[in-house]
């Protein structure tokens, strides 16, 4: 059988389990358990994912369960990984290619943007690249240089890359199982400090996958509305809260894919409160902000009665663990940001 | 018990068999070549003429504008020919920009193999298809692809080889090291060839390494090296067709640093006068794999008017496709460019091309 | 003589010479020649800009001038060019590298990102890094894939890079003496299709180094005001010439720093018009377009009559040579969007 | 006269000087041994001794959460201090981020040293003061800057080398490659130190290369390669020491692989029970560094009380000097933040660090 036909089921689909708690890490490694079970072109390859699971366990059990020709530890090279991926993607197999760290991707850099960005515009769509690159990324966990960058803004000027990220349990199975399914490269951005957070959750087979390219509300608001993504996810919607205080009703707009960006979503919830914030991990100066920023002014210019602010990390390599709380975008910062929203004239 | 019996040291490979033999091997003009299949020879000389042509006439083509640019494998063509003829039906190539040749020598449409220099699109050819890569402009960059489908195919069953080539230059890149060391790895069924040919644009190879010769890395990945002259086409044939044997027979991969010299230079945009001498281009002319095997043929009494003759008509053939065809204007539609940036565009690239169209007609309504 | 000292002049400076018909890829020659002329410290290196000078002769004979050593052919491995610069610069040299094409600068991203950028700051300034890292960027010539890209989005998000870019023959020279001379890593971004546009020039030593970021209004205007920097500067100005027949009199503002960002300057000539268009030649989507537009928001909002607008390459990979022309933002498209300021609500 | 009398193709480098014994070089326990200057050994001792107890202290301050992390070097101390004394005071060291020790061993104070980690700021001792460049986090980036380094020294006339050090699992990286290259081609004089420790986190060797050896690489670049046991001070101590005097002298770079084990887990954080047995982590203390070299040192009676004790004040005097001012709280400034992102702040990071300041205010006053 030639590996560009998808491969049946391995095993049968397990029967949905009642929701019990699970982290973000379990919910991903399931998405990539279910994902390799129902297709034998998925294959799994990395720093570590096979014996050790990966240093964050999101792969683990999988080489014992699937055989180390599906779950692949590499020798220590990520253009290497990229680049073979992206040859085996080419014979039809669907590599979900695991960056230890966000920083470590870096090596990557021109795979990523010259091969598997390009490579279906190139053929006029013949040779379509079914990647998912996972990369753990942002910081607030202590570590040290070079493991807590924020490297997204990269990725979404890229073009030909699909770019997401999710901030819940759910999500993180729903997105994974999407970005796996994707005919296109997805850059699956994993924010690292939340794959301890908590849900109540179990997952559907067949996997309740949603498209890509879509935002959610995550809390509808009145006064102004905070348009955030992934780690920062959270800390809005605790802002949100602690704005009740101050009188203020916040709406959050959880984007979970950049590119594709769900303009429609976000531009009815600004307009619907004629105020905005952007709130993100990454350095502010060309961070995935500004885009957002500048097309929120494009489409709703009339809508505003103040300009779109940025709340973001300070424009600075990304700090050492104990100064990092000082970078890190939290309620107080957002909420001064709101603040600074000339409410006076509205 | 000393250190090195425990358990984490063990005799790795043993290095010697993976040594190249530092003297090139030869076929042409050496006893062996008797045994040589008059067939074989043949084909190869057909293949020869008709890339020296297909060379000469792209050059021509940018002389007239219909190419933007064209890299030129004169006096390469032993290794561009060698290459396809290589593989079999169900296995990868995977050129780098210089290598138009092998492309077309492996069947590809001439007219297509060309797009990317046209300059109508990146890639002209189905690789699926025809089972050849894009023509790699990033140097060393499809080295870890050609890894990576080997790997795919033999982790799936298939019987696939692929072959990759890459300059002298391009094995200072970083690509190059990592595609070996995964090939070696994971055993995959991969054949590296390096055209050296001398230089990368102007740099020459003293200055690109201080290694024994490019061969020599081989070893470094626990893969055999060879050395081969690279203006012998029966020779580049022998050793690629060896390796890719080895490589089908589950043998794992090998290196293969193939001796030879860009007689033009770099591309038609460059000046090569600056950086050597016509000496030097001179004493390698004199060393043309044409006439290399020509004379080997005739040696053998093999070189008749019938086959001079078949290989000129063949060459012209097929230079005079390639005028014709090359004269007329592509079809070129500028919507193109938002088709095939993902499965389906986004609402962005939608409203882009939208802008686009507009522009189009207001354009040709004034 | 350590090489940390900078070198005394090897030779008298120049006598002034007068203005002559000269090329931008004249006038960086001459920079650089000046540059190791006067500190014996500067280094130039990169792929074939030795012997060949350069594959668009911009070091041309200056291998010849200062030999080998000081203007080296490397082997063909960007990472190690750059990564062996970093070195030489930690010993006091002034490394000044060549990336062939844009495209070619990827395989030195980690390079960049994780030591270039961070080096001072990691060592709380004890190793700053004096490195100018020269970049031919962008279309317009007929270049074959990877030829054309424009990067500079991904530098101007990395903090610690200063990146820069001329759009004429003086500040060619001007600002590459300035990046020379910079303390500080400076990505030195070329617009390779000026290379051969020409103005009435000559170098003055010692040098008129204008400071690394500051823009310069190159046409004051009162309709609408034009933010742009390198390739797109010519373009912008011939659009404002146009515009005069609709009767817009439009400023132009060239950035020539986007790290430094002249907040000030741009913010100025944008309050005087109350509208804004950014132009520039990469893609648009988290483009450098999408900051200065954001910025320009939040610090004028209240002078603004309509949204800062965008005119961009499209969200695609660079096109093919015979494609090229309906990428590039020409006069049409940026007449296009001033047509879009809504004057109607003026 | 043959392709191969050209211009372009000469002979270039012999291989077989290049090739590494494939049985790593040891000295304790041979008769050469016996030849070894008693105060050289002693005084390897005392660092080892005092670099093992380093290695334990670090890692019970990981425990108290006085360090973020700590890839500790135990099992390795003996290619840790080697590379460190091998050195000239003029020479720079290059480490990884698991050489904290080698850098100690050099003189930086061991708290500067341990700024990383801790995580008050990302290098704390001056590299140019002490001609140590930071610990390296992204593997292998190291190499060049180290090539770079010595290159510009060369280039400039001085007398300086560098000793770059890097993991096996490092090797497998483009960096490492282009070092090497570079650094042949250069001339440059810098030693290459791999580590083999067996693993890189947890994959072992074997899915890391399949070379004879990693000092078998050296042969592809046209270096020297040299394999010795990572166990035996004095032999690693020998092989770099002779390696730097042949930079210095002008001879260029050497590869040593040094053959030992990493007998902690990758860091604190790492569970190594995942990936390898205790037997085999048992194996290799059986082989451990300062065992062999105390046999060595009893076998010639040199291991007297004075000896154990003066080593064992030492280790401790360091240890209990780390313990104290680790239990200080580090001196931070969180506008520091913005001080050396460019010599000169942008307006933009002046405008940051003045919100910064009012915050950090607002918090005080609250
Ligand atoms: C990554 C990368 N860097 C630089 C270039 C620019 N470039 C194109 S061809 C070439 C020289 C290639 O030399 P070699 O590998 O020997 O191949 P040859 O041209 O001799 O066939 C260079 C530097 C490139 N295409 N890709
Ligand atoms: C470029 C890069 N990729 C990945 C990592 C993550 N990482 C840290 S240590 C390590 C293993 C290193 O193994 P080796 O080189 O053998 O050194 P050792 O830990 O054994 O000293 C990995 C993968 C990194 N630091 N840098
Ligand atoms: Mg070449
Ligand atoms: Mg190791």
């Amino acid at each position: 059988m030639s590996a560009a036909t998808p491969g049946v089921a391995a095993r049968p689909a397990p029967a949905p389990a009642p929701p019990k708690p699970t982290t973000m890490a379990q919910a991903l490694n399931q998405a990539l358990r279910d994902a390799m079970a129902a297709d034998r072109s998925v294959h799994v390859m990395g720093e570590d994912v096979g014996t050790l699971g990966g240093v964050f366990r999101i792969t683990d059990g999988l080489a014992a369960e699937f055989g180390e020709d599906r779950c692949t530890d590499t020798p220590l090279a990520e253009a290497g990984i990229l680049g073979t991926a992206v040859g085996m993607a080419m014979y039809g197999l669907r590599p979900v290619v695991e960056m230890q760290f966000d920083a470590f991707a870096y090596p990557a850099f021109e795979q990523l943007v010259s091969h598997v960005a390009r490579m279906r515009n190139r053929t006029r769509g013949a040779l379509p690249l079914p990647l998912t690159i996972r990369i753990p990324f942002g910081g607030g966990i202590g570590g040290v240089e070079h493991h807590s960058d924020s490297s997204e803004a990269y990725y979404l000027h890229t073009p030909g890359l699909h770019v997401v990220t999710p901030a819940t349990v759910e999500d993180a199975y729903g997105l994974l199982r999407a970005a796996i399914a994707s005919d296109d490269p997805v850059v699956f951005m994993e924010p690292k400090r939340l794959y301890w957070s908590k849900a109540d959750w179990s997952a559907q087979e067949p996997a309740q996958v949603p498209p890509i390219g879509r935002a959610v509300v995550r809390r509808t608001g009145r006064s102004a509305t905070l348009v955030t993504y992934g780690p920062s996810v959270p800390v809005c919607l605790e802002a949100a809260e602690a704005a009740k205080e101050e009188g203020w009703d916040l709406g959050v707009v959880d984007l979970r894919s950049l590119v594709p960006f769900d303009e429609e979503t976000v531009a009815a919830a600004v307009r619907a409160t004629g105020r905005a914030v952007v709130v993100h991990e990454s350095s502010g100066f060309g961070g995935a902000g500004a885009e957002i920023a500048a097309r929120i002014t494009e489409r709703c210019f009339h809508h505003l009665s103040a300009p779109v602010l940025r709340v973001a990390g300070f424009d600075i390599p990304y700090p050492p663990p104990m100064l990092e709380r000082h970078h890190l975008p939290g309620v107080d910062r957002i909420l001064d940001a709101v603040g600074r929203l000339q409410w006076e004239e509205a | 018990m000393t250190v090195l019996d425990t358990p984490a040291w063990r005799p790795r490979t043993d290095a010697a068999p993976l040594m190249p033999d530092p003297e090139p091997f030869r076929l042409l003009g050496t006893p062996e070549a008797a045994r040589l299949d008059p067939a074989l020879l043949g084909e190869l000389y057909g293949q020869l003429v008709r890339g020296r042509r297909y060379n000469r006439q792209a050059t021509a083509l940018t002389r007239q504008g219909r190419l933007a640019v064209y890299p030129s494998s004169t006096g390469q063509e032993a290794c561009e020919v060698a290459a396809a003829l290589a593989l079999g039906a169900q296995d990868w190539l995977f050129p780098s920009y210089r290598d138009t040749l092998a492309v077309v020598a492996r069947g590809v449409d001439p007219v297509e193999a060309l797009t990317l220099l046209r300059g109508d699109w990146h890639t002209g050819y189905d690789p699926r298809a025809t089972r050849v890569a894009p023509l790699s402009t990033p140097l060393s960059t499809q080295l870890p692809h050609a890894v990576g489908l080997a790997h795919a195919a033999r982790v799936s069953g298939d019987d696939v080889v692929a072959l990759a080539m890459v300059g002298d230059g391009g094995t200072s890149e970083g690509d190059f090291h990592e595609a070996l060391n995964f090939a070696a790895v994971w055993h995959a069924p991969v054949v590296f060839l390096v055209q050296n040919n001398g230089f990368a644009i102007s740099v020459p190879l003293a200055k690109q390494t201080a290694a024994p010769s490019l061969a020599h890395k081989a070893v470094g990945y626990g893969m055999p090296g060879r050395l081969v002259d690279g203006n012998d086409v029966a020779a580049v044939h022998q050793v690629l067709t060896e390796a890719v044997a080895r490589a089908r027979a589950g043998g794992g991969p090998t290196l293969v640093e193939a001796i030879t010299y860009r007689v033009e230079a770099h591309t038609n945009a460059d000046d090569a006068t600056r950086y050597r001498t016509d000496d030097e281009v001179a004493a390698w002319q004199a060393h043309d794999p044409i006439a290399l095997l020509e004379r080997e043929l005739a040696g053998r009494g093999l070189l008749d008017d019938a086959l001079r003759q078949r290989a000129a008509d063949e060459a012209e053939a097929l230079a005079a496709d390639l005028r014709t065809r090359m004269q007329e204007e592509p079809r070129l539609d500028p919507a193109e460019l938002f088709a095939h940036v993902y499965a389906e565009p986004t609402q962005q690239l939608r409203e882009q091309e939208a802008m686009l169209r507009a522009e189009l007609e207001a354009e040709q309504q004034s």
